[in-house]
């Protein structure tokens, strides 16, 4: 195995000992730092020391606040130590399916810390920030102009939030017509999200079958389609790694039965300057700009979850709506007046702000070409580590190409004894981060592969010979260097069932 | 292009080993109405330069908040964040990881997430706390939307102290679980309304301290009301600096804590992103929204954290979740997270006085501009005052002389009919030099 | 032991095995870029395509430049990949004696990359960087003002190149009187820059006794003073980490026989806003910006070695000369006029900006108050560690306090079979970097441990917990575990031999 | 401070353990009467915010060469650096590490230095390249003392056309070792001249090119001429992006090369630090100054990197040492080896034909204007110009006027009496906008 020579026994049967040595004289322990001490330090020098407040006798705390303070070297240290115990992008293939972690370039964070967006307040006179609307409207020219929608809404503040206010702006629009429905329709692959989503807007979640092919069943989707229907929620390309070949038709019955198409955009990576929801006949569909155009995830966020909105839905978005007058830019901030028929608001203030800045930093680097090449090179990507995969492990939907992602199933590590969960956890050993195992639900023991177009030909192939390497020693029966991995990471497995019996969620003396 | 790794060369030999002819082949099932040639309304790629340059323009087209005297606050304040905490975060370990789900190689994550919640517990004087919503504002909402998930009721009271932006999100949330939101007049301090406004059917009350006005509240006796109604007490905190100084949701007999955690590590971002606070009792742990991280053991024994009680969440529960928050703010969390263990309980206590003290400055310099009445009984670093005539279009006057005087109320609620009300904050970026400057400026504007 | 559970084996004996495990699931193996292929590709998107550069005929590359070019995502990976592989002071602490590995401020890299700062040209006119200019009067200011000096030359760009500085202004001095002398005396533990550079002046270099107690011999000194001695070049506090007593006297024989004395200021960290060289009768000193006020160290650079200067020896500083007058600041760039007695020029321009910001920085957020608790702490840490090692390892100087440093022999690993080097190599398995061995060369074995004042009292502990750890470990005979070491690195120990013998000094395909 | 991690507490205990009184007491060693109580002319310690306004309002205080038209170069261009470059050489490991004297611990250095080693040696096209040095100027004084070393000859022959600030950096440093530095005459293009005065007991000739006029030339008669002569030749470059573009040293037949690389991943810094390129013929290795990098294994028989043939070197050689270089530009060599890994031959060809186009325009412009003579016969991305009058002045008048006009040749060396001389450079960054400012701005004042 040419792999990992560093970061790699020199010894062979490393793995056959549960006990064996992992970490390196790098790698520091690092306590908490509630456990480094420094309860009466700071590290901070503050301009003053102790300023009265004796006009707030009564309302201050009766005790001090219990918190340690670190000088600035051992907050340094701490915390870049604790960075690297974490897996990034920057250090290796991410393939987690359905998250589209992809290269963050470096200028788009030197362009968010300008001052000029970055130290800006959000209710400054609009005349005092007409750059920063400026901004707003090219990236809403952006996302309208790549979807081919008339208009979105800006404010979301991740995916989720984003197919929220999409539902709440199709409620919205059925109560403005005086029609409660109350159910929304939503595939039985659908990310975790959209049934979540539906109900916090109110309504009941009705699944949808799937076809042998991993599409949305179009006869269980037309007999369910009642009047009560709100919305069909279709998540395109799906979770499944595969476009929705009838989303066309989707569109057509769920507008003939009064509901309105919901598109989860979470993949449009994979179809990026190629198709534009807006001529599949969707109504909303949220774009997750920390997937599609790579604002960092951050180890969870934050992200931004604009929603393109059809003509019919658009008199619905919430506030604030961006204007463009003969004094330039301004914000519609209530729902009175012109935005009278705004659902409402997402947010205080007006949204992702940095993140808008990180994203139209992306497209405008990309350009329309660039943005078409994602696509093409993240389906491309996926397709190949599907076909150097294809013999060594089985695929629910084996037949025709994948879009961005490439989805496994665990039939062929039976009677293997090992589980998704050993094999991902042995691709740690591997140094790569697994990939999202057990979703979609639709599909027994998923392993969904999603390699992102700022892949290497030389990383994808690193990759999929750690994986085949790893299969063919799970077939040949090497169950201790699964059951017992990871071996070499800063920890070993972590026993998640110890957490949430007895939920130790803060630290205590 | 430069974010693309693949040559022509690699593509091909790509295409060759799927066994596709060409890139259509992967894209077939794609129906061929609806594949696009090309987007001629947008530009090609565009080198760093070129990028560079048309971006520092636009923010070349803003006056950024440092650039002279300011006094914006209402719900987002201009702190100085120690230049260590940006660095930190962005180290490639931390930026470009994802959400901490394999814990074996995510502990970076999670131990910062552990030390943040134990933060955020102690600085809102409650024993649980999340690790972060998206901002202050939705926390609220999802605040709202547990009260009725715990109480099962649906009235929610909001005091006409909450920030106008908290009470519409709020509202926009609720509403569609058929939860009446009652928000009050707004009112520099509405005890006696918010009291009178409790019912039985009240599943929660939700006041803020400091409020919009910056009014500085101690909220024992509506959380004892609201207690004895079977309704809980949701406590927002806008500025979370205050939590240095003054008596803490817990303290006051909150159920639930929500704030903006931006203040502490966070730059104004026009907005966004920002972080939510979000903390409760013990009991209400279950029903709580986003995600939790715990302390476990590795198999050796080792101790380590993870993301737990997960049971709650979308990806588990599905349409039983919680809440339908995944993505978080993780990184502003992070940033948080560096600057309180940089300032500790003493220097976020000392930050406090000092921004206490400014406002105090700032309180003493308009209030004696003449025909300039101060609303705000008791104030944090944030006051409301009254002026002579809409403060909309003194705002404007002031900004084109260079100092961004705040905010009028009317900018938050036009159909408050408190046009005459200006919202003026200072903390420890506001110099004497700044407040003296305002003062000279709004006397000569108002004279 | 408590330390390093992460980063330890889980079994105890890992040390027995020559070929134990090491590394871990997030270390990656990383080739050269040049085997990452990218030979017609590039990471850069630049404005425009094939110039005619038709009139340079006959002037250009015969051949295509032969390097690879990587994407960015690429280039980042392998950078964050190459970066995992360093121990760094923001890892654990660096006790390198005679380093002065402090923490380096993030404000401080912040403000040296203002556009102010960063963008602006050496030879833009003086009128439009006069906040330049500033800057530099400050620093010189502040530097003067901590050691009691009157002059200042910026210019240099490390401590050798400041040495260089000082003992050219020497020589210039010299010659301005017509005197020729050629002698340049050193002691015997000097830093091996002292008498290279003396060498590189054009000195002939003759060493000074040292006395048992670690100190310039004063006798010694007197005897060698002849006429010839252009001279006497001395660190202080030394490189034993120890006061020279009688540095006034040196500086008084010096001064008696016609010679200059020359202080190397490597170790003012130890002394500073404490002690003024100026008033123990130094006519020349360079300070490293990089040890003493924290400009990071980089890897090896870029450092700054700014050299003050006495009355005397002010007239012969190296261009440029900054001016104060009534249009503000100017630069004397040329030895004409009020500079013509000026040396020369160490170097194009103007010396290390970038360094100066950082450093002003520094002096700026210590003050003079901090700076004097800088000195108090770094010397408080050394003796620290010295306290707690005396015990378990010799020292060659055991009387009194050190300064900043605490230096031990290897006369206590005697028959152990295990060398300084073995040693220092164990103590990267754990977890730190090791001290200084084998200089200063006047001390057998040698073992420098300059820990710094950034180091908090449970850092060093952690330190000294680890060496007593070893020291046991070797008096006990666990050879093996010092013979092999380092066995948790990213690689065991390196073959310097084979490197020597048949140098391979860059890739070949 | 927020620097010092040692409380009071702590700095008793530890003085407790040491057995020593008070901190006085470790400083017993210092004469009495050196002790200071206080520096009263210095202030006391400042809080980051207070230090950033300080440090801010002097960056204020200068011109930033990106705030418009902008033509110096002189030695010192200002490129584009991409983003990333800068992100990387501040990860901690790379920032806040040593010399890498431990390999086992900081491969990552040692690595980055071997790659910069040979992106050096290919761009200067000779076999071995050192791990960098101060910056250009100091580079060539060095091959200057080399050459010495290698010829055991006392002369230097140094082109007009070589940098005067280089010359003079020669100049001081070979003085004291004995050798004459003979500096012909200031001039555009003085092939002959230097042909003329290389003689047996040359040690070294030295050329530029481009040179400080921005003459390209083709050195290769030289270069032969030196040989027969028994004299090394070095070629300086002060414009490190020209390498993707020209003949390079080698080809031409040099003995060293030596070159500013700041050009490539380094930002302009008003001089300094840069990061001087060092290379040589393989038999010269054992002469070279500076630390090398080399390739070896590891006990279990990986590839790794070290510093190694340090016999060189002033750690073991002391006296003996080839130069008494320690700490080099090693970060600075970083952002150079990631930029250029960026770039690649490619890019980096592309990049230099890009900056001859920008300064074609740019001659073609100013050549228009009347008045002006061009006097560069060849240029690579600068050109010199006569003016009808001196031309600081004109410079002075210009930068009034927001355009960074070049450098006046006078700057440079006011002896040469080309006072009417001024360097125009334009690289990438150069718009055509900016050069027509220029055309315009100098005929007008020229007018
Ligand atoms: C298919 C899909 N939908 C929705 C989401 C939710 O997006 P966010 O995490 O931004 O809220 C995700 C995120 O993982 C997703 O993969
Ligand atoms: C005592 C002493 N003198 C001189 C130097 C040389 O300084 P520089 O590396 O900055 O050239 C050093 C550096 O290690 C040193 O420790």
């Amino acid at each position: 195995m040419s792999l990992q020579t560093i970061g790699r026994p020199t010894r062979a049967d490393f793995h056959d000992a549960a006990e064996a040595p992992h970490g390196h004289g790098l790698l520091q322990d690092e306590p908490l730092i509630f456990e480094l001490g420094g309860w009466d330090k700071t590290g901070v020098d503050l301009p003053d020391g102790d300023e009265p407040a004796d006009d707030l006798a009564g309302f201050t705390r009766a005790e001090p606040l219990r918190l340690p303070g670190l000088s600035e070297p051992e907050t340094v240290r701490h915390y870049v130590r604790l960075s690297q115990k974490n897996h990034a992008i920057d250090l290796a293939l991410y393939p987690l399916g359905s998250c589209t972690m992809k290269h963050n370039p470096r200028l788009n964070e030197k362009m968010a810390r300008l001052a000029g967006f970055a130290d800006i307040h959000p209710l400054q006179p609009v005349s005092t920030v007409q750059g920063a609307l400026t901004l707003m409207a090219e990236l809403a020219r952006w996302l309208e102009t790549l979807t081919g929608m008339p208009a979105v809404a800006l404010s979301p503040k991740a995916g989720a939030h984003g197919e929220l206010c999409g539902l709440l702006t199709i409620r919205a629009a059925h109560e403005a017509r005086g029609d409660g429905r109350k159910t929304v329709l939503v595939p039985t692959s659908a990310h975790g999200t959209n049934p979540a989503t539906a109900a916090l807007a109110g309504y009941g979640v009705v699944e949808i079958a799937q076809t042998a092919d991993g599409r949305v069943d179009l006869s269980d989707l037309a007999a369910k389609l009642h009047p009560d229907v709100a919305a069909v929620m279709v998540t395109n390309p799906n979770t499944c790694g595969l476009f929705e070949r009838e989303v066309i038709e989707i569109a057509r019955l769920t507008h003939a039965a009064g509901a309105y198409f919901y598109c989860d955009g979470a993949n449009f990576n994979a179809i990026v300057g190629r198709v534009r929801p807006g001529d599949l006949g969707v109504d909303a569909m949220h774009i997750n700009l920390h997937k599609t155009f790579s604002t960092p995830h951050g180890g969870g966020g934050p992200g931004a979850g604009p929603v393109v909105l059809s003509a019919a839905l658009a008199p619905y978005a919430p506030t604030p709506w961006l204007r463009h007058g003969p004094d330039g830019f301004s914000f519609a901030e209530h729902a009175t007046g012109e935005s009278a028929t705004a659902l409402g608001r997402m947010c205080a203030f007006h949204g992702q702000m940095g993140m808008y800045v990180r994203a139209l930093s992306y497209m405008l680097s990309h350009g329309a070409d660039g943005l078409r090449q994602v696509a093409e090179d993240a389906v491309l990507n996926a397709n190949y580590v599907k076909a150097r995969l294809a013999g060594a492990m089985s695929q629910p939907f084996p037949e025709g190409p994948c879009m961005h992602e490439a989805l496994f199933d665990d039939e062929w590590l039976e009677g293997t004894g090992v589980t998704t969960l050993d094999f991902a956890k042995a691709l740690i050993d591997q140094g790569f981060h697994p990939m999202t195992m057990y979703f979609p639900l639709v599909v027994h023991g998923a392993m969904l592969i999603e390699p992102t177009e700022t892949e290497s030909r030389r990383e994808l192939d690193r990759f999929c010979d750690a994986v085949l390497e790893l299969a063919a020693a799970a077939k040949a029966g090497d169950v201790e260097r699964f059951k017992g991995a990871p071996f070499h990471a800063p920890l070993r497995r972590l026993d998640e069932t110890q957490a949430a019996r007895k939920p130790r969620l803060r630290w205590t003396a | 292009m430069r974010y693309l790794p693949l040559t022509a060369e690699d593509r091909a030999h790509m295409l060759g080993v799927i066994g596709a002819s060409d890139i259509e082949a992967l894209f077939a099932d794609v129906p061929a109405a609806a594949r696009r040639e090309a987007l001629p309304d947008l530009p090609a790629h565009a080198g760093e330069l070129a990028v560079e340059r048309t971006l520092a323009a636009m923010a070349g087209a803003n006056r950024a908040a440092g650039a002279g005297p300011f006094f914006c606050g209402a719900g987002a304040y201009r702190h100085h964040v120690p230049a260590s905490v940006d660095h930190l975060i962005q180290r490639s370990e931390f930026l470009t990881s994802y959400t901490p789900y394999q814990p074996e190689i995510a502990q970076g994550t999670l131990q910062t997430l552990f030390e943040f919640q134990t933060q955020v517990a102690a600085l809102t004087g409650l024993p649980v706390a999340n690790a972060s919503m998206y901002d202050g504002s939705t926390a609220c909402a999802e605040a709202v939307m547990m009260a009725h998930r715990v109480t099962r009721r649906r009235r929610a009271v909001l005091s006409g102290g909450v920030h106008p932006h908290y009470g519409e999100t709020t509202r926009t949330l609720a509403h569609s679980a058929g939860i009446d939101t009652i928000r009050l007049p707004a009112a520099v301090d509405d005890e006696a309304a918010v009291l009178a406004a409790i019912d039985a059917d009240t599943a929660c009350v939700v006041v803020q301290t400091p409020n919009v006005f910056g009014t500085v509240s101690d909220v024992t006796k509506i959380a004892q009301a609201a207690k004895a109604a079977g309704a809980l007490t949701i406590v927002v905190t806008t500025e979370a600096v205050a939590f240095g100084l003054l008596k803490s949701p817990g303290e006051m007999g909150a159920d639930i804590a929500v704030a903006e955690g931006a203040s502490i590590g966070n730059a104004l971002n026009f907005g966004g992103p920002y972080v939510g606070l979000f903390a409760c009792r013990e009991a209400l742990v279950r029903q709580m929204p986003g995600r939790l991280c715990g302390e476990t053991v590795d198999a050796a024994g080792r101790r380590g954290f993870v993301l737990t009680l997960s049971t709650r969440e979308q990806h588990i529960r599905r349409d039983k979740a919680t809440s339908n928050i995944c993505t978080n703010s993780g990184l502003c969390a992070l940033a948080f997270t560096i600057h309180m263990s940089l300032l500790g309980g003493t220097g976020l206590a000392a930050l406090a006085r000092i921004n206490h003290a400014r406002a105090r400055a700032l309180a003493e310099a308009v209030g004696a501009v003449a025909g300039v009445e101060i609303l705000t009984p008791r104030f944090f670093n944030e006051i409301a005052v009254r002026l002579p005539r809409p403060a909309a279009p003194v705002v404007e006057v002031l900004a084109d002389g260079g100092i961004l005087a705040g905010v009028p109320f009317s900018r938050l609620d036009p159909a408050a009919a408190l046009d005459d009300v200006l919202l003026l904050a200072a903390t420890e970026t506001t110099s004497q030099a700044d407040i003296d400057a305002l003062a000279v400026a709004l006397s000569k504007e108002l004279g």
